[in-house]
């Protein structure tokens, strides 16, 4: 009974504070989109306009929760949740710490991706039941680039699961604390694990399924409310977690190099946040000052660039490693 | 200031189209026009002038004078710098024969004369209002007034 | 880059799917009778008010045949505007669509019609301007300029030397500002929030001079006929000056930002070509016509108040795509810094005003004022009677002509190609519709 | 795609570069823009030195005005002096063009600097500007003041 309450709590806890640090993403957006453009995001609220979540927030809960004609009403009602939950799910797997982890599978980094994976499923439910035209080719874009883009994803994270022998995130972080990070031996991964993360999270060179100039508001159009805020927040929950992710498999995770892991401590989930904090700054400012490619090209990159050179460039790197084992560089995996 | 066109060279090039009773004129200000009696020519007339060298039909308008619709096209030569307007008269609900054919440019205008001035239209691939809603009056004939001063301050 | 772009644009995998998906579901799919059934009660200037025969609709000058070696599905169609957040005013746009391929497009307009015509008639020459600015509200110097030029030729007024420059000047601040307001959006129309931002401040800075000498920023009834309402200020030659020592450099950044980013230049070349030979047969004029390889620039082929003074070049490009046009109207704006220091350097003393009786009476004729306006070729057409009011003003709305090579561009595009093809013609609905 | 895409990294910099520099926009409410002399917004009552009006109701302004947004109610008492009852002016129809301001010859209004100008009631928008006359205008007015010696508007 006592490990269940604990569990119970672990997950209650777990899902507030990525709640909080959902609204916490909108507000930096909001405040990194606007020093980029020169101007100056939220000012009002609170210091530096941070209260302005709170007011938001409100909104999304008393707004009318509007249900349109002839909509799919069980598929309409279930979708935020479908896209909202594993989003929230995939948290779970980032390790924050030496214990700090509230599920740690050997397959973590898969278990990950595959609830990561989810989430168009949810957006298609969601475009298809608004019965709106925009909303079903937002919905259809939104499918057309998973397909496209989790490929190399998954060959991308291959390398840090090549480099350090385990597919578990606890390892994997454990791997970089003992050498160097991971970023450094495979660029070419990292890079294109990059852009996938932001095609996975809809940021803006890569948002077909929102496509604010081309397709109002794609598959959420006729959300209101806070069916729309569950989208919205699991866009940037979502957003969190890839940042994570990146920075569990290429910048180390909670861990420093030159420090022992076993004297993080509490500094741990420090370092962690901190890294991934920066990994979404950088998806900002990405965001926030480029085009957006067209369906076709975005296509195109996804399976005539991005996959023949993850595939080449993982077969490269295994034959590299094996060269070096043999050679006697790299000690292969302990 | 407009350029006057030689005249000549519009004549025969009405001429070889068969335009008969097209009467052109130095305006003081308009430069070269060309008024055509006969409205039902006027696809033909331009067509012929397309052929003289005049690319683009820049504008194309109407006005009500004197109790008949005044359609007016004006026409440029870019590589002469050279403009000449052609004129014709058009009684009220009477058909304007479309210049799509030749001009391209008319395609939205042409539906715009039509609908303000109670025209129909033929010749043209999509003769529909642009403007306007169904019902309403062709507003730039004169006899459709507009409110007056006191009307509207009784309004509000 | 061409033939990159003719690779990619071959239908890819996700419209498959949609296309298979659209054709056996609830998803409104409309069969071409039924198409011609919802449009029936469209206002048809036909003799009998029925659809012409043989007409199937939407009919357009260009439509997209189906690919035989592709799945036959059926088509659909989607209702763009005019509350969609991309079409630049009030445009509603019939989109004929299979897949996310646009097969056919028709363009409906009116939803700013307001009657400027009809009302001009009502107006004494005097109180025409106030109502011309707000048919191209981007650009009223260049209205008011083609009516004062029109009105000017009937009634034969001179205009002091003053303010002819005068009218050049604003008019190419104007032509600065309303370009700005066109780049920007077309970056935002294709993603790019921040340039839409920064261009803005550019357009804000023009704004503020345009306030300081007219007194209003966008309707300014400045340009009266014979001459101007004011005189140019101290403060704004400051204003001028000052912006113009940081204005070719922050063109400059422009230009790195929007114009050398691989992804912007991915989305505009090659795509909304207006070729030479449908320029001229559309009636696009202005920047549509240069970036088509037309060399046409009305201030220097029949120029207009003082434009045979300045020294300026006119820009042209031959690619006729949306790349093109950019170009070429970022061109247009240093032309325009050109001009503007010209302007100031040789600014001459005099009046700014002719001397006019208090109700102008313009006698019994016809004339037309020609201007080069920021989207084309702007006329104003004046019949007048010898009274104080005209008897009839026609505008020559520079983008309702433009708005013709819409429906032949659109067809053949992807959805998302169409926003930023139909951005970058530049309509201005206040004109259009008037 | 040939080669390295250098475009987007230099698109990338200027981001970077935005964030120190000094932002381009104005807090609103707490700061305001600089209004120009010339600027034109709602029509308002120019106050003579003594702060009377120096409307003579003439009713050019009224005439002069393009949206009819300008009305006077003028009682004509028996000796022929005018006594202005209501000064209507419609801020909700007015389009700011300034030409009554021109036709002025007594040079008593002017387009004032007041540019907030949203009600939420539109009976609010339609204003009485001289609201208490105190007194008849005089019959014969003084000789105007012509504000503007290069207006030439009806």
């Amino acid at each position: 009974m006592a490990m269940w309450l604990k569990a119970l709590l672990f997950a209650l806890v777990g899902i507030v504070v990525m709640l909080v640090n959902g609204a916490f993403i909108i507000y930096m957006l909001r405040k990194v989109l606007g020093h980029a453009h020169l101007r100056l995001g939220p000012t009002e609220l609170g210091p530096a306009g941070l209260a302005q979540l709170i007011p938001d927030i409100l909104k999304l809960l008393t707004k009318e929760d509007r249900h349109p004609n002839q909509t799919d009403k069980w598929l309409y009602c279930l979708a935020p949740i479908i896209v909202f939950v594993p989003s929230l799910t995939a948290f779970a797997f980032i390790p924050y710490g030496e214990k700090l982890v509230a599920a740690n599978p050997n397959l973590g980094l898969l278990m990950m991706i595959a609830f990561l994976s989810v989430v168009p499923i949810g957006i298609f439910a969601a475009g298809w039941a608004s019965r709106n035209k925009y909303a079903l080719i937002g919905a259809m874009r939104s499918v057309g680039g998973a397909i496209s883009y989790e490929i190399p994803l998954l060959l991308a994270a291959l390398a840090p699961v090549m480099l350090s022998g385990s597919a578990n995130l606890s390892d994997i972080v454990h791997a970089q604390a003992g050498g160097i990070w991971y970023i450094l031996p495979c660029l070419p991964s990292a890079v294109i694990f990059f852009l996938c993360a932001q095609m996975e999270t809809n940021q803006t060179p890569f948002d077909m399924a929102e496509a604010e100039g081309e397709l109002v508001a794609g598959f959420s159009t006729e959300y209101s409310a806070m069916r729309f805020g569950f989208m919205y927040l699991s866009e940037f929950a979502g957003n969190f977690t890839m940042a994570a992710l990146i920075a569990t498999l290429f910048l180390g995770g909670w861990t420093l190099p030159g420090v022992d892991p076993a004297t993080m401590g509490v500094f741990g989930p420090v370092v962690l946040v901190l890294k991934t904090y920066l990994v979404i700054f950088c998806f900002m400012m990405v965001r926030g000052n480029f085009s957006r490619y067209r369906v076709d090209q975005y296509a195109a990159l996804g399976w005539k660039k991005l996959i023949p050179i993850t595939l080449g460039w993982t077969l490269l790197l295994a034959v590299i490693l094996k060269v070096l084992q043999m050679v006697g560089l790299w000690g292969g995996w302990s | 200031m407009m350029i006057r066109t030689d005249h000549t060279l519009l004549q025969t090039a009405l001429d070889a189209a068969g335009v008969s009773a097209a009467e052109i004129t130095d305006h003081p200000q308009l430069g070269t026009l060309v008024v055509l009696a006969d409205s039902g020519m006027t696809p033909t007339a331009l067509a012929a002038l397309k052929a003289a060298g005049f690319e683009q039909l820049i504008d194309t308008f109407g006005a009500d004078i004197d109790g008949q619709v005044q359609a007016t096209y004006r026409l440029r030569s870019l590589s002469l710098n050279v403009d000449v307007t052609l004129r014709t008269q058009l009684d009220y609900g009477a058909t304007l024969r479309s210049v799509t054919d030749s001009y391209a440019s008319a395609l939205l205008a042409e539906r715009e004369l039509c609908e303000m001035f109670g025209l129909t239209l033929t010749g043209h691939p999509n003769p529909k209002r642009l403007l306007t809603i169904d019902g309403a009056p062709p507003f730039l004939r004169k006899e459709v007034g507009l409110r007056t001063k006191e009307e509207l301050w009784q309004n509000s | 880059m061409a033939e990159q772009l003719t690779q990619d644009t071959t239908p890819d995998t996700s419209l498959d799917i949609l296309r298979d998906l659209t054709a056996d579901s609830t998803v409104e799919v409309v069969s071409a009778e039924e198409l011609a059934a919802g449009y029936e009660n469209a206002g048809w200037l036909t003799p009998d008010g029925t659809p012409p025969a043989g007409i199937t609709v939407p009919r357009n000058i260009r439509r997209i045949a189906d690919d035989p070696h592709q799945l036959t599905t059926d088509h659909y169609l989607l209702n763009m505007g005019p509350q969609h957040p991309s079409t630049h005013g009030v445009l509603r746009v019939v989109l004929e669509l299979d897949g996310e391929r646009i097969m056919s497009s028709e363009a409906h307009v009116g939803q700013l019609h307001r009657g400027i015509e009809k009302l001009a008639e009502t107006r004494r020459y005097g109180q025409l301007g106030s109502l011309f600015d707000r048919a191209d509200y981007v650009s009223g110097i260049h209205t008011e300029l083609a009516l004062a030029l029109a009105t000017e030729e009937l009634a034969e007024i001179e205009v002091p030397a003053r303010a002819q420059w005068l009218r050049v000047l604003m008019g190419e601040i104007n032509r600065c500002a309303s370009h700005y307001l066109w780049m920007g959006p077309t970056g935002l129309d294709s993603g790019a929030m921040g340039i839409f931002l920064f261009m803005m401040y550019d357009r804000e800075k023009w704004l503020d001079i345009l306030e300081e000498v007219t007194g209003q920023r966008m309707m300014f009834n400045y340009v009266r006929p014979g001459g101007v309402i004011a005189d140019i200020t101290p403060r704004a030659v400051q204003l001028i000056d000052e912006y113009l020592a940081e204005a070719d450099a922050r063109l400059d950044e422009h230009w790195d930002n929007l114009y050398e980013s691989e992804i912007f230049q991915q989305r505009t070349q090659g795509i909304g070509v207006v070729t030479k030979q449908d320029a001229l047969d559309f009636g696009a004029s202005g920047f549509i016509l240069r970036a088509s390889g037309v060399d046409w620039d009305l201030r220097r082929d029949r120029p207009y108040s003082a434009y045979d003074r300045f020294e300026f070049d006119v820009m042209t490009r031959d690619e006729g795509d949306i790349y093109a046009r950019m170009v070429c109207r970022l061109d247009e704006v240093r032309q325009s810094h050109r001009i503007i220091r010209q302007c100031l350097a040789g600014l001459p003393e005099g009046d700014y005003m002719a001397k006019l009786p208090k109700v102008l009476r313009v006698p019994a004729g016809e004339a037309c004022g020609i201007v080069e306006g920021p989207r084309g070729e702007l006329a104003v057409h004046i019949y007048a009677d010898g009274s104080d009011k005209p008897l009839r003003a026609h505008i020559r709305p520079p983008t309702q002509y433009a708005l013709n090579i819409a429906d032949t561009v659109l067809p053949g595009q992807l959805l998302a190609d169409a926003i930023v093809s139909l951005g970058s013609f530049d309509f201005c609905f206040g004109e259009v519709d008037r | 795609m040939r080669g390295l895409p250098t475009g987007i990294f230099k698109s990338l910099r200027i981001a970077f570069k935005n964030l120190f520099r000094p932002n381009m926009v104005i807090q609103y409410p707490k700061q305001r823009a600089i209004i120009p002399e010339r600027a034109r917004w709602a029509v308002e009552i120019k106050p003579a030195q003594d702060g009377s009006h120096r409307c003579q109701a003439c009713r050019i302004c009224e005439g002069a005005c393009p949206h009819h947004c300008i009305k006077l109610d003028i009682t004509t008492a028996e000796d022929r002096s005018k006594h202005i009852d209501h000064w209507w002016f419609d801020r909700g129809s007015c389009m700011m063009c300034g030409l009554c301001v021109e036709a002025c010859p007594f040079d008593a209004i002017r387009m004032g600097h007041d540019y907030e100008l949203a009600h939420a009631d539109p009976a609010l928008l339609v204003l009485d500007l001289l609201p208490d006359t105190p007194a008849y205008v005089r019959p014969k007015p003084a000789r105007p003041v012509d504000p503007n010696a290069g207006d030439t508007d009806a």
